[in-house]
């Protein structure tokens, strides 16, 4: 972790205008949230949906607008940038969508489509038939299929096009939206390891979305746990699986079966639904679900850091006795 | 006797290129008051199984031979479009994927829900307690006023909650749920599972499980049948199958699972290739173009073998050759 | 090459497009089908019944009346070609700016789209041609003013749909430009389908010609138009009424024919359109 | 639902006044004088400017679009050139007549077309769904006004079953239906074709809902499926399309007026149009838009009562 890091987001916020004529408000999809990755670093974002990832990931790439706070990329300050300043950035942070077949252009061939970029940012002189044939091979996909549609495609293969049109222009920065999402267990190893494969060999940094908690543990250095817009806990993945210190954390962690049938199920069933973004609960946002919640809880803010909870847990700990609302 | 009973099914479809054959001798047992998971990626047929079993194939689907023997007695292939309709809903229920199109739009949810009673020759008072019943059953707050409103003001968690109450209203025989987890997330997807076992114990039905996810067949299921391209590769108990897997598929896609990786690791192991194409199946085992272990006899066809008791694998090496999951 | 074989095994398609060349045929080699001249007045030769000579009959004029049909195929056929051409030109511009531009821009066009449509159309082209007098052209300005609102609204639908899917979505994160995601990204996937639903329209651009004609609101005397021939018949259709009905004839072949032929494309080419 | 009718209405206020807007722009701004349109080309200099400043043409263009407007609003559509009488008056006389016989266009086209598209979506495939689909785009390709004189020619020259001209003696109701057969079925015979499409059409889509599904799996007899869980949806889009059918059937009128030579408001503007009453024009094709939106209005709304995702959404 030497070195500056290449991208980072200080206090950001993103609000949405809702309401009719008369009741026009603004909700917060993300309520400030700070973090750095360095480079040759993956970094996850994990949450369930509604938790304002997705729009995160969106701000970063300057598709959302930032109401406040500020978005550092390498060493520029991006979220005040316009469209022309921010057409120079996406030469070097590029990001994947959540669904492989449906963020190709139907009507485009795999060639094209990998080479898009290329024709976006000025070809300088390369030959773009010999571009897509060198980034279909790095992506390990034969060269004949850049005359194929995307309809064409499984989901596995439209994946790699994705991840080939996203390295095209040999960026420092990828954030992939749930690169796992939709693809079959036996086909989500092969994204993953593509990508790992590609970050050391490019010395990419990634920032990867997704609610698999799975898949965080075996490609994440570090994570941080999304919740209402909020992070809950940030840091080393490896300590937070470990030993998670906010409660939903610890209940996400063992929301995950496992497939093995005689492993002990010592499960924190969290009651109640995940509340509106509208009517944000006072105090800690989590208390209406937290077992662990005490009346301070329902009052105050947690405090800031790594762990945004009054009483953070200790390793093994388990739900105050049967008193659970069910 | 068994709830439901499948032997020797083969579904084909005609499509423009030629009759595909979507299931290919399949054959399993769902036991009195057990829940057996069908587990299976894309392609494997998990839908035309559901679809052939509820007697809502398509248009161009065809049951060519085999038999679904319900309760030991109806053959369900060969019974009338009105005969399976008087089981539907009352003997055999469904849940399906999507929470959010499973109800209708423009009735109220009590209105469904009495609806679907009207074999039950109550009054309809008693309908409506039945509902409300059911409603606080799967914990939807506030149930009498429930009644009243509109699928669209409801969550997709609850929505699925729901689906569950009507489902087993008529206290049916066999519940068939298809993915009803997979739309939602995980926190939510764990008090559902939870939620179906208690509802399975009070009711005393047996059910068929549809899954991609492995931890939920694990978690929830008795049994297991493992498909692939079509075809029952391996089943068994979920002790049996997950822990002494013998199908090299079976075994493969238990490695893939980044959940059974206990150890971090950075290269996750992955099943490559493609499931065959269904309409030119190969004329030997249908997983020999991926299986690492293949021998040249893998070409021929391969027999059902019994390894002991009720887990049965489709595969050439068990029993001639030990293979590498088994000595581990 | 598949898709033009799925329409050959259509019974449909095949006769639809039997119709349609039928029609384009007559309308292209006109004056070698006959050698009568269509404006010609032959006093001696009123009211005759159809005959080898007059395969059709003559009108009050004498003039010939399959000789007219043939060359009023000319004026459907061309008031069909131009004014579709133009109305599709139209809205596909106006609806590409109400999908992708601004939000006040879109609520403005589509006000806008709604006040045109509102109009019935026989009474939009009656006030029209009130201060303009009867014309082609009144015609022609009469079926864009009908067409380009629907077809920009349908541009819109569309447009709107593609800009918040994910490729596009993805583009502009890669930097793409406005005029690179429209060119590259928008109107392919927008152009076809309406190209689609378009063609099957031109038998309504021929019910406002000859509809306009038959009022006396389209072409002038003495060009041949279905409308009018259909119009000449009308007063006489007791006494002569094989003029009515070769008036009507060539419009019923001429719609059936595209109609059919229209159905048949779109299920063929794609088939998510179908029942619009 | 308050809140959604609230907006609907203003909406179609807000498309009146720009459709006057248009009239206007278009009455005022296309080549062509109205003064002298009116009079005739025998007119001289000074009758047309005295006809200038009796409707105001002498004025500013915006003076000129203000009291267009204001009077539209307030029903002040002018008077007719020669006979002096209120615009409003002379249009309202004739409008009975073709709201009549557009009610018996949506009578056909609703009492065939639901019906039909209703068997085709259940047949679907069979050779009756193939019939009814090609008579459907049939009705529709063929122009109305070909189907009126045909129609004419058919039941009234020839086999002489049904009166050919009027509406019927005043008074006779049943005189009137029957002079009403031919020229509402030649209004409506299109839109037998284009409801019983779109009924079938979204009943497919409904049917192949998972919801649909849902029900099947609940064995809900097919009856029920078909009639109050399918239809109950698959109704809703035909009722906005009836909507839009109206202001097409209006043009139709015009030609089934002329053709059996019925009274109406089709008829009156093609008279108008021959002794270039020219404020009759207008006014004319200002009130039938009016009548347009406002049914399309109520269309709206009655699929907003009958979709509980609109009704509860405020």
């Amino acid at each position: 972790m030497s070195g500056s890091p290449i991208l980072s987001v200080r206090d950001v916020q993103v609000s949405f205008p809702v309401g009719g004529l008369t009741t026009r408000s603004a909700i917060l999809g993300v309520a400030g949230v700070s973090f750095d990755v360095h480079r040759g670093e993956t970094f996850a974002l994990v949450g369930e949906s509604g938790s304002g990832k997705t729009t995160l990931a969106r701000a970063i790439n300057g598709l959302q607008h930032v109401s406040d706070g500020s978005i550092t990329f390498d060493g520029e300050r991006i979220d005040v940038l316009g469209k022309s300043g921010m057409k120079q950035i996406r030469r070097r942070m590029s990001m994947m969508f959540q669904d492989p077949v449906g963020s190709l252009s139907p009507r485009m061939t795999v060639g094209d489509l990998v080479t898009e970029p290329f024709r976006i940012h000025g070809t300088e002189g390369r030959n773009l038939r010999d571009e897509a044939n060198r980034l279909l091979t790095l992506v390990g996909l034969p060269a004949d299929f850049a005359s194929r549609y995307p309809h064409q495609l499984s989901g596995g293969q439209a994946r790699r096009v994705g991840v080939a049109r996203a390295i095209a222009l040999n960026p420092s920065l990828i954030i992939a939206d749930e690169p796992t999402a939709g693809l079959d267990v036996s086909v989500q190893g092969e994204v993953l390891n593509l990508l790992n494969e590609l970050r050391e060999r490019l010395g990419l940094a990634m920032v990867i979305i997704t609610h698999n908690l799975h898949v965080v543990h075996h490609v994440a250095d570090r994570m941080a746990v999304m919740y209402l817009g909020r992070f809950v806990e940030t840091g080393e993945t490896e300590a937070v699986f470990a030993a998670p210190r906010h409660p939903y954390t610890a209940a996400l962690l063992s929301a995950n079966p496992e497939p093995d049938p005689d492993r002990a199920h010592d499960r924190i069933t969290l009651p109640a639904e995940v509340p509106s973004l509208l009517s944000r609960p006072l105090g800690c946002e989590f208390h209406t679900r937290c077992p662990w919640a005490q009346s301070i809880c329902t009052t105050a803010q947690p405090p800031s850091g790594n762990v945004a909870c009054h009483f953070p847990l200790e390793p093994g700990a388990r739900p105050p006795s049967k008193k659970v609302p069910s | 006797m068994s709830t439901l009973s499948i032997s020797g099914l083969n579904v084909y479809f005609s499509t423009e290129d030629g009759p595909l054959h979507a299931l290919k001798d399949v054959g399993f047992d769902v036991p009195e008051r057990r829940i057996v998971g069908i587990v299976g990626e894309s392609g494997c047929g998990k839908s035309t199984l559901i679809n052939a079993i509820l007697g809502l194939l398509a248009d161009n689907g065809d049951i060519r031979s085999g038999e679904i023997v319900f309760e030991g007695m109806r053959d369900l292939t060969k019974l009338s479009a009105r005969g399976m309709q008087d089981l539907r809903g009352l003997r055999i229920s469904t849940v399906f994927q999507d929470p959010m199109g499973a109800l209708n739009p423009v009735l109220s949810v009590g209105r469904q829900m009495t609806n679907i009673q009207y074999r039950s020759g109550q009054s309809h008072s008693e309908k409506v307690a039945r509902a409300i019943e059911m409603l606080k059953l799967v914990r939807i707050p506030d149930a009498e006023n429930a009644l009243a409103r509109y699928p669209h003001q409801f969550s997709g968690g609850m929505k699925q909650r729901i689906a569950i109450a009507m489902a087993l209203m008529m206290e049916p025989a066999l519940l068939i749920a298809d993915e009803p987890t997979t739309a939602l997330d995980a926190t939510l997807e764990v008090t559902t599972i939870e939620l179906l076992k208690d509802l399975q114990e009070k009711i005393g039905c047996s059910v068929l499980f549809i899954s991609h996810h492995l931890g939920v067949i694990a978690e929830l299921c008795d049994d297991v049948v493992v498909m692939y391209a079509g075809e029952v590769v391996e089943r068994g108990t979920v002790r049996d199958v997950f822990q002494r897997p013998s199908h090299p598929y079976t075994r493969r896609l238990l490695e893939c699972d980044p959940a059974r990786q206990t150890q971090r690791t950075r290269v996750l192991p992955t099943i490559p290739g493609e499931i065959p194409d269904l309409r030119a199946r190969p004329a030997g085992c249908v997983f020999a173009a991926r299986c690492l272990d293949r021998h040249d006899g893998c070409d021929q066809h391969q027999p059902e073998r019994s390894v002991s008791g009720g887990h049965a694998v489709r595969c050439n090496l068990v029993g001639s050759r030990q293979t590498q999951g088994e000595q581990a | 090459m598949r898709s033009v074989r799925r329409l050959l095994r259509e019974p449909l398609g095949v006769f639809g497009l039997a119709l349609v060349l039928l029609v384009i045929f007559g309308a292209i080699f006109a004056d070698l089908l006959t050698s009568w001249d269509p404006t010609r007045i032959n006093p001696r030769d009123r009211f005759l019944g159809p005959s080898t000579d007059h395969l059709l009959g003559t009108d009050q004029l004498g003039r010939d009346l399959f000789a007219r049909v043939l060359h009023g195929g000319r004026i459907a056929l061309y008031v069909a070609l131009v004014s579709t051409a133009i109305s599709l030109a139209i809205g596909i511009v106006l609806g590409l700016i109400a999908g992708y531009g601004p939000r006040w821009l879109d609520n403005l066009l589509i006000l806008l789209f709604d006040a045109m449509k509102s109009f019935p159309t026989v009474m939009l082209a009656l006030a029209l041609v009130t201060i303009t007098g009867p014309s082609l052209t009144a015609v022609i300005v009469v079926v864009i003013l009908v067409n380009v609102p629907g077809y920009a609204r349908i541009v819109r639908t569309q447009t709107i749909a593609i800009k918040t899917s994910e490729f596009v979505t993805a583009a502009q994160s890669m930097g793409a430009s406005t005029t690179r995601i429209l060119r590259v990204h928008i109107m392919p996937n927008v152009i076809g389908p309406l190209v689609i639903l378009a063609s099957m329209d031109i038998p309504v651009v021929i019910a406002i010609e000859a509809g306009m004609s038959f009022l006396g609101l389209g072409v002038r005397p003495p060009t041949p138009s279905w409308g009018s021939i259909l119009n000449d018949g009308f007063g006489q259709i007791r006494e002569t009424p094989w003029i009515a009905i070769a008036g009507g004839l060539p419009i019923i072949i001429t719609t059936l024919g595209f109609t059919f032929l229209g159905e048949t494309l779109r299920d063929v080419f794609d088939p998510r359109l179908k029942g619009r | 639902m308050l809140n959604y009718a609230i907006k609907r209405l203003g909406l179609s206020v807000a498309i009146v006044s720009l459709a006057m807007f248009l009239l206007f722009c278009m009455i005022y701004l296309v080549p062509g004088d109205p003064a002298s349109v009116a009079l005739g080309p025998r007119a001289t200099d000074a009758m047309k400017e005295a006809l200038r400043v009796k409707m105001g043409l002498d004025q500013p263009i915006w003076v000129q679009f203000m009291n267009f407007f204001m009077g539209a609003w307030t029903g002040d559509l002018g008077e007719e050139v020669l006979s002096g009488r209120p615009v409003l008056d002379v249009v309202f006389e004739q409008l009975p007549y073709t709201l009549v016989l557009i009610a018996g266009g949506i009578s056909w086209s609703v009492a065939l077309g639901i019906p039909l598209g209703c068997w085709a979506a259940i047949k679907r495939g069979s050779l009756a769904d193939r019939m009814v689909g090609i008579l459907s785009v049939a009705v529709i390709a063929v122009p109305s006004f070909v189907i009126a004189i045909y129609a004419l020619l058919i039941f009234s020259v020839t086999l002489r079953w049904l009166p050919a001209i009027g509406a019927g003696e005043p008074g006779d109701v049943g005189d009137q239906l029957i002079h009403l057969i031919l020229p509402s079925l030649a209004v409506g015979l299109g839109w037998v074709g284009y409801i019983a499409r779109m009924v079938r059409a979204s009943m497919l889509e409904v049917l192949e809902a998972s919801h649909i599904r849902t029900a099947r799996a609940f064995g809900l007899p097919d009856r029920t499926i078909t009639y109050r869980y399918a239809l109950t949806i698959a109704i809703l889009p035909t009722i906005t399309l009836l909507g839009v059918g109206i202001g097409q059937m209006l043009s139709s009128a015009v030609f089934a007026e002329i053709v059996f030579a019925r009274p109406g408001v089709g008829k009156l503007v093609y008279d108008a149009i021959l002794t270039r009453n020219f404020p009759v024009v207008t006014g004319a094709v200002l009130v039938t838009t009016v009548i347009f939106v406002l049914l399309n209005l109520i269309a709206d709304l009655i699929v907003g009562a009958l979709d509980p995702r609109v009704r509860s959404s405020f």
